[in-house]
């Protein structure tokens, strides 16, 4: 684990609050689907909050792009659209972010250069490399990020992007978000090696595993990461061990792991973790951890008010936003 | 005869055939511990082992080439594809390999295998998962397409395509995975090549297959409660396809609606429009009448992605059109 | 006018949008160093440098998902495919992501690409390297499709297709880049969705794309000889397709025949068949009459290669047919 | 260069004809080609001849499958299909090895074991993958080899069979043959790494490189691996440094390069430096070897007859062999 101890308050209580934000969002998005609320397929983000808030708190905003999965709701949050675009998207009106045609797995927005949520497993990856490629000849001064999970990173999207990028020297990030499960599908049953990082070896760049429960460390490594990437324009890769507590989404009971296993992260929860380093080192208190816990409770409560009051999208919106 | 879903109606045909036939494998994301990522072949790692029903990576180019490998040396793969649009990154290695190799060698080699999944639309998935590609794999020769409606035909056709001695296409829909209906205890096998008149009619022919035949039945009610007596004509096999068996319906009913949920331009519909244009000519007392998805992606909400598909009330329509009725 | 090669009219129209828009960029398969394996981009790689003229390592899901990504960045990516079936293994980057992420995220993006490259057959390269996939494309919504068969309709096809804000397929032919035809000197730009009546005629229409015009063409000279005019409607655009121009001709002569290179199930000529026999068919004297490749893999053997495809002959006996002649 | 004095003269010799027949094949292919006889791609093997030769030695014949890319006429012929059967299909004779539908690219003889000929660049190498499944499956006790070239590697049908192979522990080696060029392309300008054999330690397989113009020394590396792959039903990997001294395809100038360099290669000539060893080593005169050549040129002329005297294909060839 980090030292907190060369942070300010001022920088780690939006954190804390924002991880808290996307659980408290992610355990209302659950509820409202076993409400029958929300339909489809719906992944939730809980246990990897840190990978989504450490992140963010390194990018440049309105600057450094990002792409990742279908499990994009801690993602789109953690970039800057708010909680009632998200929840109205996850309810298909046309006050969510992508006007209700997305949907939980596509997660939009232009502005805050948050380009989704894809769900096609690795489909992100190659469109990650060339937002990098555009970015570069654009001389935006910005980078890439691009996140997959431990599942996409044996499609061949994943080889074919690392060689382009390193060949082109491009400014990305790639994160692999290893929560040890595509689906029901252990690492070991899909992955003919243990540690995935090591697969950036292959291409020449600079990798490495980072610990996807502790914010800070999630937070130092992409920060002097991007900086060197956009620095020496060339990719990195970093392999993010994470957990998830959820099922794969909400039809999966997830009888494939342990009541241990999750219990084991469970322990070691990124939010507790920061919240307790915080009161330790006499940033924070209960009380006001307390406080924080409700008024998030609050925004995601009125987001499903938001959601709920916001009208269906009108059925001419069938035939736009086909051709620009 | 026992009433089951189309998804136990599946998983037995697997069952059998595994049983019959030691070459038989079935490969794919989820088809082992997790039972199928919609149920189709719970018990059969448990029943067969892990060397006959594999839990691959998510890596659908790579599964579905090492299957056409498998096949060229000697075994039966079944692949199961999560969907068929995940197929989409597999596609090179079906059309330029399995239905290729064959004819490339001078025929010395065959490829017994059968790639199945879920094709169409489901719910509230959005663009990239709500897709029919049939159209895709009918376009190719050395591909046999099957695209059963019910747990009967189901069976019965994957039971058959699992002993073929080619790369047979088999599609199914999630959405009927529940769906019920009457599947014998004793072994049967339906032909390929051979459509189905699932209801007799005299007025106008509705010709469809997989899910939207079952809209195709409840439209044909419907139309008969206004004094229309359609005929349903289920294709079932759509490469080979049974133009007979179209074509006489036709000649009895000189009127056609033909009803697929893919998009409208360059799709199977079009398919069987042309064929009945062409071959029935002179039967045909109004335009053939299509039904299809519209020409968009599938938009998440929910209330617009029903508006985009085709409807009972879209069906009884279009029969009505093709009756110059209304 | 100059009379000008195929390849030379896309390389002037891939020059021409380059030097006009910075943000145009080519990416492919030695389109640099090498020219292009046809030599379509002769000379760009050292009138622009190598930020903007790319050799791509061969990994065509890769690169072409990168231009997608580059689109949405602002830039104007400008694909070669080596051929269109290479591009079979990048297919799912085209329709999942380039043709839907407009609508996926409620119309906040645009794709403003094209994806180029030869299609269809060329010769004596057996079955892996002689196919047309028009109709993978024309299925699709989200799609520009364009398969021009002049130097003039490829010139002013190619520029208005780099300046379009969605993602353009651009079909070529192999066996056309030497093809000779006048294109002005000055600049012009021809839209999308407009078909062109190659030749006037009132007994039969002849409606094609790309390379077969061009034998529709020579049909349309043999019929005449045999005292029957054709007209030849060149539909440029598949999608969106310029319907009224067909219909237009079809209510002209009340006879037609379909002609397209690729397979005969599922294709771009049951397309056309479908929309003429339903919108025309008070018009229609007799069936639509289909010319296609066979529904075969192509073989290696010249001989029968040809006799596979698409031929002059086949045209006017179609065309005859369409007549009631013989 | 590997010491060629372990070996008898009755096993090098037939090695030795072997290069020479495929290297004499080939020009003669190219000369027809010149003449119009042949037509379409054809991709000469001229340089590589070590790589088929050295390889076909160390398989066991029957048993091991192998499959390569569209430059397959050097392995066609060492894996045992006549000059006749392959001259024929070149011409599109019916008496050729895929009765004339296949050609150049696509060399196939079930019997034999060649799996052909792939026209898609990394097309084979998820099949070669799915053979030495079956393989394993079936217990036949063969391997599987699977050649493809320097381009190929990038491709994803590489990367998400590799994971497969060493995942499923399947009996197949992969060799690259990396003549340093794929089309115009140098390896330098297609892959972000100048080693190719590193790609297969992402996967946990063992790999390495190897000289591809010793034919001593691929015969040698392929046979001790092939006999470790079987015993531990695993895969390896290897690059098999090599070069094409002719242009991509016929139509190919080969522009891209230097004299120089293709000056450097021709000096390392595998069918010279065999042949000066067992000259050297006194097992070969000059004369025996000149003697060698006159048969083997007299059978590839014969190749020649054959195929213009062969008949061509019936047209109704067109519509069998689609379905069994
Ligand atoms: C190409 C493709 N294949 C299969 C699927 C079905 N699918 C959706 S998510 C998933 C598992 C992905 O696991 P991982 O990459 O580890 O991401 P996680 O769900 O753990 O975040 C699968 C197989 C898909 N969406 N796309
Ligand atoms: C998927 C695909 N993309 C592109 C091509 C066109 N093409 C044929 S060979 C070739 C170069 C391959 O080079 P390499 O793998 O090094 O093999 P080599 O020709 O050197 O033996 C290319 C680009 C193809 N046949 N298939
Ligand atoms: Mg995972
Ligand atoms: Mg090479």
């Amino acid at each position: 684990m980090r030292s907190i101890k060369g942070y300010k308050k001022d920088f780690l209580l939006p954190i804390l609050r924002e991880m808290l934000l996307v659980r408290r969002f992610e355990e209302k998005a659950g509820q409202m689907y076993g409400l029958r609320k929300i339909g489809g397929f719906c992944h939730l983000y809980n246990g990897q909050e840190a990978v989504s808030s450490g992140t963010a708190a390194a990018m440049v905003k309105g600057v450094d792009v990002l792409l990742t999965g279908y499990r994009d709701h801690g993602h789109a949050l953690t970039m800057g659209i708010t909680p009632n675009e998200v929840m109205a998207e996850l309810y298909g009106k046309v006050t969510g972010c992508s006007k209700g045609k997305g949907g939980s797995m596509h997660l939009f927005s232009a502005d805050k250069k948050m380009w989704g949520g894809n769900g096609i497993v690795g489909g992100q990856i190659p469109v990650a490399t060339g937002s990098a490629f555009a970015q570069k000849y654009l001389k935006t001064g910005g980078a890439t990020l691009c996140f997959f999970g431990d599942g996409a990173i044996h499609q061949g999207a994943f080889h074919e992007s690392l060689n382009l990028a390193a060949l082109w020297k491009l400014p990305v990030l790639y994160l692999c978000e290893n929560n040890q499960y595509g689906m029901g599908t252990s690492v070991e049953r899909a992955s003919s090696v243990k540690d995935l990082y090591i697969k950036g070896q292959a291409y020449g760049i600079p990798s490495k595993q980072i610990n996807g429960m502790d914010v800070i460390e999630v937070y130092e490594e992409v920060k002097s990461a991007l900086e060197a990437i956009k620095r020496d324009s060339f990719p990195q890769f970093f392999e993010v061990r994470t957990y998830r507590y959820r099922g794969h989404s909400m039809s999966d009971p997830a009888k494939y792991r342990t009541k241990e296993e999750t219990e084991a992260y469970l322990a070691q929860d990124p939010i507790n973790i920061l919240k307790d380093r915080m009161v330790q080192e006499k940033m924070l208190t209960e009380e006001e951890f307390q406080e924080i816990d409700k008024e998030v409770k609050e925004i995601v409560a009125q987001s499903v008010e938001f959601a709920e009051n916001s009208p269906e999208p009108d059925p001419s919106e069938i035939t736009t936003d086909i051709y620009a | 005869m026992a009433i089951i879903t189309m998804r136990e109606a599946l998983r037995q045909a697997l069952d059998e055939e595994m049983q019959r036939d030691p070459t038989v494998i079935l490969m794919g994301e989820e088809v082992g511990q997790y039972d199928g990522a919609y149920k189709v072949s719970k018990g059969l790692l448990d029943k067969y082992g892990d060397q006959r029903v594999l839990d691959t990576p998510i890596t659908e180019l790579g599964f579905t080439g090492l299957a056409v490998g498998a096949a060229m040396g000697g075994l039966r793969p079944v692949v199961e594809w999560m969907t068929i649009q995940f197929g989409l990154l597999a596609i090179d290695q079906l059309i330029n390999n399995a239905a290729k190799m064959r004819y490339m060698s001078g025929g010395q080699f065959k490829i017994p295998m059968v790639v199945r999944g879920p094709n169409g639309p489901a719910e509230y998935l959005s663009s990239q998962h709500s897709q029919s590609f049939a159209s895709y794999f009918v376009h190719v020769p050395g591909f046999i397409v099957l695209a059963p409606s019910t747990p009967y035909d189901a069976k019965g056709l994957l039971k058959t395509a699992i002993r073929d001695d080619n790369c047979v296409i088999f599609l199914e829909s999630e959405m009927s995975y529940g769906l019920k209906g009457e599947v014998p205890e004793e072994e049967y096998l339906i032909p390929i090549g051979s459509a189905d008149v699932k209801r007799q009619g005299t007025d106008v022919t509705i010709v469809s297959f997989s899910k939207p035949v079952l809209q195709c039945l409840a439209a044909a009610e419907e139309l008969a409660r206004q004094g229309i007596s359609a005929e349903v004509v289920d294709l079932r096999s759509l490469r080979p396809l049974d133009e007979e068996t179209v074509y006489a319906s036709v000649r009895k009913t000189n009127r056609v609606v033909v009803v697929d949920e893919a998009w409208p331009n360059a799709g199977v519909a079009n398919y069987v429009t042309s064929l009945i244009s062409r071959n029935c000519f002179d039967d045909l007392d109004a335009p053939v009448e299509e039904v299809t998805g519209m020409d968009v992606p599938m938009p998440y909400n929910h209330t617009l992605e029903l508006m985009v598909q085709p409807s009972v009330e879209k069906i009884v329509a279009a029969a009505k059109r093709a009756l110059y009725i209304d």
